[in-house]
């Protein structure tokens, strides 16, 4: 059974595809995190896999760069996690709707 | 040989990703142990697509820092049970899942329509290697790369901002 | 068939694997001889000659014990921790050369499990991946020393593991190369072409083993289990063979750590002077002479850890952050200029 | 020299610069004599520059310097008919060129300007916003410079819009004061009608520039004044472009239909009156003129239409100065009046006696101007003349130069105005304008006896306010009766630079017309002017030189008459009843302008401000009020939870996604 991208790039659609699940069944904001961290996963292995169709280095240099992106935001993300943490002693998510109306 | 590899990976992959989105499971540490597991695995098949370079880097910087951090922070604030937290809302629970796997089901369509049969190209020497991704980033990718390096310092600034309690 | 590729690397792991192992059991006796030197006291001199089989009578003893799993742990994880720290801590010795490409049954054998392209990020990797078996240790237990032992343990060494990687940055500017049988390879000669001496790498070196050091929780880094404060950190609950698989996986990370430092500062097996032969004289005295700077690693890596006292936790990090990671930065811009303005010839 | 000639209009920026910013912490005579001494460096650098012009060989005046590109405006690319396409690389310079004819203006400009300027430090000494004064009045010296020394007509406008603008900044200067009690302005209202006349020539200057540049593909004067020798472009724009250009002159020069900010501009000070409002700014409308002589020599009807124009407005204007009885509005009527003699000439195409007249009446009327200002500091602030009178003798210095310059003005050989006016009407005559000769001799009589009547109202009889003002009245100080010496000196003499041919030959003498051989070659005479000129019967001259001083002498001699005996002109006044009442309210003009233009304005505006409130704003608070319910509709989605607007992205994205598969 050759390689191809078929392949990896229907398993990066499912990977995503639970990420996204993930943010929507999840309730605790660091799942959603890491939910988010997932579908970031399987955005590079499609990215990966078409670079490495394509022969071209770009979509390494992509992935690269969404990786950086994927540590800065997950910084942000847990500061703000701990942050909210302090304030309501929760990370529920469904419990931050103060910003309406 | 890279099939059977291709296989468990995806296995592994798929199962592991199961663990962190499926509510069935409740504990946090558990998921993130998962997502690990689910890194390594991507990792895996970045170096079956020999992306040895960015292989290396998602296991230490997305399994050996990030996941580290996230896995520091669910042990700082011992919120490992989400049992205390009621079932999800109704358009998420039903409509999630139907679109989610729409969404799956039009990609896979699409792709397997324009794709079915593709096999990988034979590599170059040089593809994927530290010295030809080093090339790029420092030459055409060199204000995006510094660009993201700004953004980092900025990431990082914030988020000593936001959790530290007195300044 | 006995000798097709895959047939030797499996070879060579197993010799590897079996060495590490031997080279664990030496150095707890090592260990606790040596200590007992510096405390003016006689050590384990029982068993065997000079005690030398009181390693064999340890690990008989570790397999012996009874396990106890806590019971509100959570077994599956409980069980792969100190796995997961052992595996870990010797794949990062796969990319160390320990000799030279060697003429053995007619073919040529390269004296390293594995050669790709970024040979160095194959160890980072793994070492960053060592933070799980602690982590997950320290989780499982269920236990709030063991908990909190994962905690600092994951904290030291994602702090230190910044500074460890921006000096090694130094030596690969240097050398141009991230496979380490290359950066072994121009350090060949006299031993003023070892990267410490000839990259200009002194800092970097300094900053590789003080970052070394608190990467396998050595003393004086030895936060994650320091017995007066955590009784015995994140292996607090842990007992018999996973105990000594901890036990194992922290002397296999002190001799990745020291060869690694061997081989990308200190010139690996390269002599530090010339020979006048060549061939299976030349390899077989060149491995002598990575055991033998290797070895001096270990002592010192003991010699240290009955010596010094131990930091205190917020010291600790403040040394990383604001000591370390300062100086490596600084060391990595010093050795970019220098490279930049041809001081080093590459 | 002649290369730094773009450093004259700067010059006079570092006295604004200085003296905006650090002005109000410097002593004030230091600003005093910043201001001067920019303003007089400038002269300096236009002398040395003028005088190297001079020595050049005559068709080699002209030296241009470029500072700079300003604006490039892409290619332009016109379809002649008949002929092929012709593109042009259409750009804007910050050029600076000097020739004779800028020389003329520059020297008069620059000189008359560092006298008005020494002048001001003694007027204004007792003045509180003495650095705001000084700062204004550089600023005009810059603006000014830069619009006589332009090489292309944007340029020369943003120094006619700069003058423009300091014009209204110094109108109301005394921005807090009333001015008129008949109309009921205040200073700032004179500043801003001067202003708002002033837009409409501009507009109409500027829409003839973009008629020019259109066609043309430049606005360089020399390049077009080529053009136009050339019988470039169709001659319904150059007749069109010649009265639009006429009309921006209408507005700077106040000239009928647009003077009446004119005599409103005297609320500002007086010094102010007699270097822009006299001798400079006012002058510029002519200058453009002359500059443009080749586009005015192509487009005979826009030269008719200036002609008739300066004409009518040299004898209307004259005419309101009967009767005035402000001391300054009677030198703003002839300064009005003299401004039509100067177009009457240019559009009789006699360009050279016309920048005569504006030399010789730069000397003159400022002269005047400084005059009166030295009489109302000696009256302290005194203006109307039926409170002065016989005071000649307290103020000798300038009584006597009054006196000068009223004789020069009313046209007495051999003062300067005596030649330059000769000169305009032997063109008219000359030219075949029987008419407008007669109307402008009419006009030099008014000329004559308006002047004397305020000459002798001031400084003759018996004087006529109460005995305390009189007791005070003094000669002024040092540094403004310098000034008006030296002017009445210019006064004197100026005109002998333009002695005609006839005169000089009467006394035995060549040809010492100068200023004709120095301007010749400068401006292009159209035919038939230029046939006038040379054919002319010198007996004829000869007549008319005696019948301008005969008609000069006789004005004054009237007015002396008249106003030598006492209740005598009380007594004329009453009996021509209506024109007497006419020439009071000055033909009623500003009631005219208020009845045709400023009512149904109003009206109009009134209509608009209420459609503005009922529809406009119904519909912009209607579009709110839609908003706002809007909102209150769509905020029902906005739940505040994370996980429901996720849903929502994901079904937009499944959405997306069916669709780009499905297409």
């Amino acid at each position: 059974m050759p390689l191809g991208p078929e392949k990896f790039l229907i398993l990066s659609a499912v990977i995503f595809a639970l990420g996204v699940l993930g943010v929507l069944l999840r309730r605790g904001a660091i799942s959603i995190l890491m939910s988010i961290e997932l579908m970031l996963n399987g955005a590079n292995l499609a990215f990966i896999a078409f670079a490495r169709q394509f022969g071209q280095a770009e979509g390494q240099i992509y992935v690269f760069f969404i990786i950086t992106l994927a540590a800065a935001e997950a910084a942000v993300g847990l500061a703000i996690v701990i942050a909210l943490f302090r304030l309501g002693d929760s990370t529920d998510v469904d419990e931050l709707s103060l910003l309406k109306w | 040989m890279e099939s059977i590899a291709f296989i468990v990976l995806s296995i592994l992959a798929l199962a592991s990703a199961l663990v962190v989105v499926l509510p069935v499971v409740r504990n946090a540490v558990v998921c993130a142990l998962a997502l690990a597991v689910n890194l390594i695995c991507v990792a895996g098949f970045f170096f079956l697509l020999q992306a040895q370079f960015i292989g290396f880097l998602q296991i230490i910087v997305y399994a050996g820092a990030i996941m580290v951090l996230i896995l520091f922070v669910l042990m700082l604030l011992n919120v490992h049970d989400e049992r205390h937290l009621g079932s999800s809302g109704f358009f998420q629970r039903y409509l999630g899942p139907l679109l989610a796997v729409g969404f799956v089901a039009l990609l896979v369509t699409s792709l397997v329509a324009s794709l079915q049969g593709a096999e990988f190209p034979r590599a170059g020497a040089a593809y994927g290697t530290v010295a030809t991704l080093g090339q790029e980033l420092f030459t055409r990718f060199f204000y995006p790369f510094e660009a993201i390096s700004l953004l980092l310092v900025v990431a990082m600034i914030g988020a000593v901002l936001l959790a530290k309690r007195r300044l | 068939m006995l000798i097709s590729p895959v047939a030797v690397s499996l070879y060579k792991v197993l010799i590897i694997v079996n060495v590490l192992m031997g080279g664990v059991a030496g150095m707890t006796w090592v260990e606790r001889r040596l200590s007992a030197v510096i405390q003016y006291r006689l050590g384990p001199n029982r068993v065997g000659p000079f005690g030398l089989l009181q390693p064999i009578a340890d690990g008989i003893k570790f397999m012996m014990k009874e396990e106890v799993v806590p019971a509100e742990a959570n077994k599956l994880i409980f069980t792969l921790a100190p796995a997961l720290s052992l595996v870990t801590a010797m794949c990062a010795f796969s990319v160390v050369p320990f000799g030279p490409t060697v003429e053995l049954f007619g073919r040529e054998i390269a004296l390293v499990i594995v050669n790709v392209d970024g040979g160095i990020l194959v160890a980072l990797a793994a070492t960053s991946l060592g933070v799980y078996g602690i982590v997950m240790a320290g989780w499982s237990s269920n236990s709030k020393y063991s908990l909190m032992g994962g905690l600092r343990a994951s904290a030291q060494m994602i702090s230190y593991e910044l500074a460890l990687l921006l000096s090694l940055i130094g030596v690969v500017l240097v050398s141009g190369t991230l496979r380490p049988v290359e950066i072994v390879a121009q350090q060949a000669g006299w031993f003023w072409n070892w990267n410490v001496f000839g990259g200009w790498q002194l800092l970097g070196f300094v900053i590789f083993v003080v970052a070394g050091y608190a990467e396998t929780n050595r003393l004086p880094f030895d936060m994650p289990e320091a017995e007066s404060e955590l009784v015995a950190g994140y292996h607090t609950e842990y007992s018999a063979m996973k105990f000594s698989m901890f036990f194992m996986a922290e002397y296999i990370n002190m001799i990745t750590v020291s060869a690694l430092a061997v081989t990308l500062f200190l010139g690996g097996y390269q002599l530090g002077f010339p020979v006048p032969f060549s061939g299976w004289p030349l390899w077989m005295l060149q491995i002598l002479a990575f055991v033998g700077k290797l070895a001096v690693f270990l002592f010192v890596f003991v010699w240290v850890r009955w010596t010094l006292p131990r930091f205190r936790y917020d010291q600790l990090m403040a040394l990383g952050w604001k000591g370390l990671l300062p100086l490596a930065l600084a060391n990595l811009m010093f050795t970019a200029l220098l490279v930049a303005l041809d001081v080093i010839k590459r | 020299m002649l290369n730094l000639i773009w450093i004259i209009p700067l010059l006079p920026l570092i006295g604004v610069a200085v003296n905006g910013l650090f002005g109000r912490r410097m002593p004030r005579a230091a600003v005093g004599v910043l201001g001067c001494a920019v303003v007089l460096a400038s002269l300096l650098i236009s002398f040395g520059a003028v005088w190297e012009l001079s020595q050049l060989p005559v068709e080699e005046r002209y030296h241009e310097v470029v500072v700079g590109r300003w604006m490039s405006l892409g290619t332009l690319v016109n379809q002649h008919p008949g002929s092929s396409t012709v593109s042009t690389d259409v750009h804007i310079d910050w050029g600076f060129a000097l020739d004779p004819l800028s020389a003329v203006l520059l020297l008069v400009v620059t000189g008359v300007g560092f006298l008005i300027h020494v002048y001001s430090v003694g007027y204004m000494s007792h003045e509180r916003d003495l650095v705001r004064f000084f700062v204004y009045l550089n600023l005009f010296m810059a603006m000014m410079c830069t619009l006589v020394l332009a090489n292309n007509l944007l340029v020369m406008f943003v120094g006619w819009e700069g003058v423009g603008l300091c014009s209204y900044l110094l109108i109301g200067f005394f921005y807090d004061r009333p001015f008129d009690a008949r109309t009921g302005l205040s200073c700032a209202d004179a500043g801003r009608k001067a202003f708002i006349v002033n837009r409409i020539g501009d507009f109409a200057f500027l829409i003839g520039m973009l008629y020019l540049i259109t066609e043309f593909g430049t606005l360089h004067m020399r390049t077009l004044a080529g053009e136009f020798q050339h019988g470039a472009g169709p001659e319904w724009l150059l007749s069109g472009v010649g009265v639009l250009l006429f009309i921006g002159a209408c507005g700077k020069s106040a000239q009928i239909p647009l003077y009446v900010w004119l005599p409103d501009a005297m609320a500002g000070p007086t010094p102010v009156s007699a270097l822009i409002h006299a001798a400079t700014m006012v002058t510029a409308g002519v200058y453009m003129v002359c500059r443009m002589s080749a586009l005015y020599s192509a487009a005979p009807e826009a030269m008719a239409i200036v002609a008739l124009v300066g004409t009518a407005t040299a004898l209307f204007a004259a005419t309101m100065g009967l009767t005035a009885t402000d001391i300054k509005k009677v030198l703003a009527y002839s300064t009005v009046s003299q401004l039509g003699f100067m177009f009457a000439a240019a559009g009789l195409g006699a360009y050279i006696a016309a920048m005569f007249h504006l030399m010789t009446h730069a000397f003159f009327k400022a002269l005047l101007f400084l005059g009166a200002g030295s009489v109302i500091h000696g009256l302290h602030g005194e203006q109307d003349i039926r409170r002065m009178g016989g005071i000649r003798r307290k103020m000798p210095i300038t009584f006597l130069t009054f006196v000068i310059a009223t004789l020069a003005i009313a046209g007495i050989p051999p003062l300067a105005g005596f030649f330059s006016k000769d000169e305009i009407l032997a063109a008219a005559w000359n030219g075949g304008h029987r008419g407008i000769w007669a109307a402008l001799l009419c006009g030099a009589i008014l000329t004559a006896f308006y002047m004397t009547r305020l000459t002798w109202l001031v400084f003759f009889g018996s004087f006529r306010g109460d005995a305390e003002t009189l007791a005070k009245v003094h000669e002024s100080p040092r540094s403004m009766t310098v000034p008006l010496m030296v002017l009445a000196l210019l006064a004197v003499t100026g005109g002998w630079i333009g002695i005609p041919k006839v005169m000089s030959g009467w006394v035995g003498g060549g040809d010492w017309n100068r200023l004709h051989h120095w301007l010749e070659p400068v401006v292009v005479t159209p035919h038939a002017a230029a046939q006038a000129d040379a054919g002319h019967a010198s007996g004829a001259e000869g007549m008319l030189i005696v019948l301008a001083i005969v008609v000069a002498v006789a004005g004054v001699l009237m007015a002396a008459t008249i106003y030598r005996r006492e209740g005598l002109a009380e007594r004329l006044a009453r009996a021509s009843g209506p024109v007497y009442r006419t020439l009071r309210n000055l033909f009623w003009v500003d009631e005219l302008y208020d009845v045709l233009v400023l009512r149904p304005f109003y009206a109009v505006c009134r209509f608009f401000n209420g459609f503005d409130r009922r529809v406009v704003d119904g519909l912009v608070n209607a579009s709110g009020i839609v908003t706002e319910l809007t909102g209150q509709v769509l905020k029902l989605f906005q739940t505040g939870l994370v996980r429901n607007y996720a849903m929502t992205f994901l079904l937009g994205v499944v959405a997306i996604l069916f669709y780009l598969i499905t297409r």
